[in-house]
């Protein structure tokens, strides 16, 4: 058998929405400069759509993110299925309204009558230089939004099987992509590739400790986990792939079994995902903990630009095998 | 296309009936609160009823309306049955959204009512979009976002207004100028002398106008020419509709900041009042014949309070369905 | 010795925002409606203040919530000590850009030159009947944001030491009042009465479990205990104040004595202000925990509009006796 | 008052020397990215340093400057220490904000550069409220915000414009219309003919004006009555200065979305050349005179750099500082 075709994450973004696009007429995409007149997007995730299904379908928009995210509800509730990019998750801020008033509000308010089924694809992540107005991931925000599904990938084949989904799903969709992997390659999946949303992925078993964590600290704990199964530490690794709504049952079983868990986010500590799902842990497996559950993450302050500093305010892959050993340690 | 062409008897007589329908229901529901009948914060639409009737009169079952808190008037002219509302404002099963959506929040599909919101501005965007739909199936459809003049000064109005402009969307942007954003008067927020005005920020696609909105041939006029040139692709239109809120910002708002006077003068001009007049002179219907529809209205809402009071709320699990629900 | 003067909340937010304004003349406020011309506020908390300080210092603005909080941002920048009003907390969303990346970075990214001294005064709560649009608790989104300050009060006592002190703040401050139990009354405070932000208040010492909590379920568990208490069930109660910085030390000494918690809020329970409790408690106080920390919360769900259905989705008294007792159950 | 207020050859050659003061720290820059001596996101200004230049010639230090990620420019105008700029860009703790803001979170009081957003349109709110504070103070400041013409599409903009028109705040926008916005032409993307049109939205309290940002004359003429304007108290002016992005979007977009010749265009009209021709034509200065200042320009950047090497990073405990920190 030969080698799988490897594939970068934008690689994998772009085949999702190209299938999607080549599998349904009604998603239309919509976003600063995303046509190929201005060059496929900023991160060339578009970059060649519009050849392939015309510029009524890729449309390039203002600078107007409230104006972008209110036409793809619009455009939902006509019956098409948008997939809307906004450049850096930092922006989203000046679209909250149309996010969170509207487009995860109107199913319910309408009772049921107008579902909202839209995607909008965005990028973030500290690790770049950029500072403190492109970094931030506030995935926790939306995840205290009902309504919202919330989903980041770890992996090519991930990416494209959760945008797939996310594209299909009648409830409003946040896709969040990490900026500073994107160039990383992973296994190509097939064609049409699809993963179940809400679902989270035990990508490892194991018996001694639960790893629970979701997009790029994936990358860092599947390294760790190997090597710690190398000094005999098996470690049972979950990625939760949807943040909202959690997947409650496969985190509490694991950690049924294994009694100890560290759960790892790039996003700032407090009041994070982390908080989430140790507040799950404890409360549907306390009999079962050994010690405490501990969270990793970066730290609570504005991303700093300077390299050093930058990496000193983001999270470890260090900090994650530290974290596994303290657990372990107790009892 | 059934909506009629050109201004005539007829077409004031239309729209004074649906004029006289919203009020028939404005009075009716804030006498229930009055009364004690009806707990609701309710933002009348009383004294707005032309531009909304002739807006109905311009528009097909299958146009599409995103409305705001205050859209009482534009929900009825769109074609939305009265029960509907008046169950949903009683927070029934039967109402348009099951009453989990309430006053501010209306919706429904069948008559193109399809977003009412309750933060202002933000129903521009939207309507861009379903324009937008619109232009992208060819389906002739246009679409009508409602809107007030305190609105306009919000970041949501410039960015649809621009995109509209851009895309050439078939969108109707409706401002109906009250005079008043809550208890601030229009001098105090709105830096141009017109709404309309503010067309002139996004080129020749866009076209502002301002008429008297109380008057049912200004306002029907204005209307026709901008729904029609939307259908016929040819752009984004600024409507602005002059009016007076003969009311509280809410029911219940002894609005200690309008002038007496001012209020006194438009009370004596109430368009509901001054249009009678146009319709008995222009000979298409008496006094007596509005009276009666008058009274059929009235009775028409006695039923819609019935048919709400005797229907059921919805079930307590529907707090976590319409939604994916985290269980 | 005659009886003391009660206040509504809505006179102690009054009474704040003068002595502020009288006793510092960069005191300004903004907001919609909030000048006397325009009746001193949809709420009346600004009332009367145009005639003490001139509408200089009291601005009605525009619809313009970017704006409000740029002009709060840009003026505080100067040297002023802006109070913006966002009449409605959902309302805030069409501000966040200025809230999250601008009023909470820039004293960070400027390296300490320029502090953010303005507070944002909102209000929200279920139970009115307003639906969707006008009733979330989103005090958990500007918790995960590091820079910001998150203040609730829970008496209008409280209220007027909590406003003074975000008001003297050099921080960014967002101060949001309950919109239910606006005129609910309580004890007034001396003058110039203030409360240090960042400390949590033992409002009861107790022995048998910890009940931590801020704002409108408070007033619930005042009387929860109280009665508890007639039962010989000993509860400590806990009013956080300020969300953000979370004082961890009051609350993990009071769990390690307790050995039971039961953390309520209003706002909706996943991703909430709860989970981040509930993760400091199970991490600093694992050895002393009896039973698991047991959180309620508001249903995960849009407000709905039809009384029944808010009633069924709001947190209720009845469901923190209950928490309480199940975490006494326990062994 | 210190700054000139009519146009002179003094005043040309000042802007000029200001102009190529920006030249050089922004191909300095450049070549170290180029060089790999330097990791940075950047944006440069090439091209638009003349209106930079005039803006600075026009503003005291005390006035105010909001600007955006392409804002070398506009910060060396106003006078800030290029080591401040060259270290922070090194993210050394000798930099303007201690290497923790970065290019685009520039800020420098003193110099009275407030705040450097890299968020488009946010800056304008901001220098509303900065010019607010001055109104209120009467303490006779202006405010400059800085943005671009793809900035003028978003909400904030449009908050921002009104606020300062019913205000009649001392503000002035200045709009460096370099043609695109990242990728995406003027066109495509703004429905208003010029960017100065839209000056016509906020009423009679605003002005809108449209010059040649590249031609030092004008853009100083326009400059100086704005500020003139608005520190008179007469309210906030639009003032569109037009230009050309002599660069990708940012250093290394190969920018493969403008047409060769539109580039090749621009290029041939790149200012720094052509208004040397003006200098030399004046008579206020010598060939020889400008490369001597070129050259002195670019041995303080090479200054610069060194001081920004030989400075140390920050305490890693900088990270949790300037903030009230959450331990
Ligand atoms: C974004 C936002 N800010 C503030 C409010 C509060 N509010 C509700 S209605 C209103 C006044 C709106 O005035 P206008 O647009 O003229 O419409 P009218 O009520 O007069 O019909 C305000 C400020 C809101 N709903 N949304
Ligand atoms: C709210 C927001 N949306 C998108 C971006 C991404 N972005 C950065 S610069 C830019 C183009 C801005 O164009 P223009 O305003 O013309 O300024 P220029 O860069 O040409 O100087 C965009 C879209 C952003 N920074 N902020
Ligand atoms: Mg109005
Ligand atoms: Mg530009």
């Amino acid at each position: 058998m030969s080698d799988p075709k490897m594939i970068t994450f934008t690689q994998a973004y772009t085949q999702a929405l190209d299938e999607a696009m080549a599998a349904d007429p009604t998603v239309v995409l919509l976003g600063e400069d995303i046509g190929d007149k201005e060059g496929g997007g900023v991160f060339k995730v578009t970059a060649g759509l519009t050849q392939k299904y015309g510029a009524e379908r890729v449309r390039t928009t203002p600078i107007s993110e409230q104006a972008i995210i209110g036409a793809a509800i619009g455009a939902s509730l006509a019956g098409m299925r948008p997939v809307a990019e906004i450049m850096f998750m930092n922006f989203i801020t000046v679209a909250m309204d149309q996010v969170v008033n509207h487009a995860a509000k109107l199913r319910f308010m309408s009772g049921g009558q107008t579902p909202v089924p839209i995607t909008i694809r965005t990028r973030t992540g500290a690790g770049t230089g950029n500072g403190g107005q492109h970094s931030d991931m506030l995935e926790a925000w939306f995840a205290h939004v009902p309504g919202m599904k919330v989903v980041i990938p770890s992996s090519p084949a991930d990416a494209v099987g959760l945008l797939r989904a996310c594209i299909e799903d009648d409830d409003p969709c946040l896709f969040i992509e990490d900026g500073v992997t994107r160039i990383v390659k992973g296994e190509a999946p097939p064609a049409n590739h699809k993963i179940p949303l809400g679902k989270a992925h035990v990508e490892r078993e194991g018996s001694d400790v639960t790893v629970i964590s979701y997009g790029r600290p994936m990358q860092d704990i599947r390294k760790i986990a190997a090597a710690l199964a190398e000094e005999g530490i098996s470690v049972e690794v979950i990625d939760l792939r949807t943040i909202s709504p959690l997947d409650t049952d496969t985190i509490v079983n694991s950690v049924k079994k294994t009694g100890r868990a560290v759960v790892a986010h790039e996003a700032v500590r407090s009041f994070g995902v982390g908080a989430e799902v140790v507040a799950r842990i404890q409360e549907f497996a306390f009999d079962s903990l050994k010690s405490p559950v501990l969270r990793v993450a970066s730290k609570d302050a504005t991303v700093p630009f300077a390299r050093t500093l930058e990496l000193e305010f983001l999270y470890k892959g260090s900090d994650i095998e530290a974290a596994i050993r303290k657990t372990l340690e107790e009892k | 296309m059934t909506s009629p062409k050109a201004y005539s008897p007829e077409v004031l007589l239309n729209i004074y009936r649906t004029a006289l329908k919203i009020r028939s229901v404005d009075s009716g529901v804030r006498g229930l609160i009055r009364s004690g009948n009806l707990m609701l914060a309710m933002h009348p639409p009383t004294g707005q009823e032309i531009i909304a009737a002739c807006m109905g009169e311009c528009l097909e079952q299958t146009d599409y309306l995103v409305t705001i808190y205050r859209g009482l008037h534009d929900q009825i002219a769109k074609g939305m049955p009265v029960k509907k509302i008046v169950a949903e404002y009683h927070g029934r099963v039967t109402g348009a959204c099951k009453g989990k959506g309430g006053p501010m929040h209306i919706t429904h599909r069948e008559s193109g009512v399809m977003v009412t919101t309750g933060v202002v501005g933000s129903g521009m965007p939207i309507a861009t979009g379903l324009g937008w739909a619109s232009q992208l199936k060819g389906d002739n459809r246009v679409t009508v976002t409602c809107f007030g003049d305190g609105a306009t000064n919000i970041g949501a109005f410039h960015e649809a207004m621009n995109l509209a402009a851009v895309w050439k969307l078939p969108v109707v942007f409706l401002c109906q100028n009250n005079q008043y954003a809550e208890c601030t008067t229009y001098e105090d927020a709105t830096a141009s002398k017109t709404i309309a005005e503010r067309a002139l920020a996004y080129g020749e696609n866009m076209v502002g106008v301002s008429v008297d909105g109380n008057d049912p041939e200004s306002m029907f006029n204005a209307m026709r020419k901008a729904v029609d040139r939307a259908r016929a692709g040819k752009g984004p239109t600024l409507l602005e509709a002059k009016t007076f809120r003969l009311s509280g910002h809410y029911f219940g708002d002894p609005s200690p900041y309008i002038p007496k006077e001012q209020m006194a003068e438009a009370f004596a001009n109430d368009p509901i009042v001054k249009v009678r007049e146009q319709v008995i002179n222009s000979g298409i219907a008496t006094a007596d014949e509005l009276d009666a529809i008058v009274t059929q209205f009235e009775k028409e809402f006695e039923e819609a309070v019935e048919f709400a009071k005797n229907s059921p709320f919805p079930e307590l699990s529907e707090v976590t369905t319409d939604m994916y629900g985290v269980a």
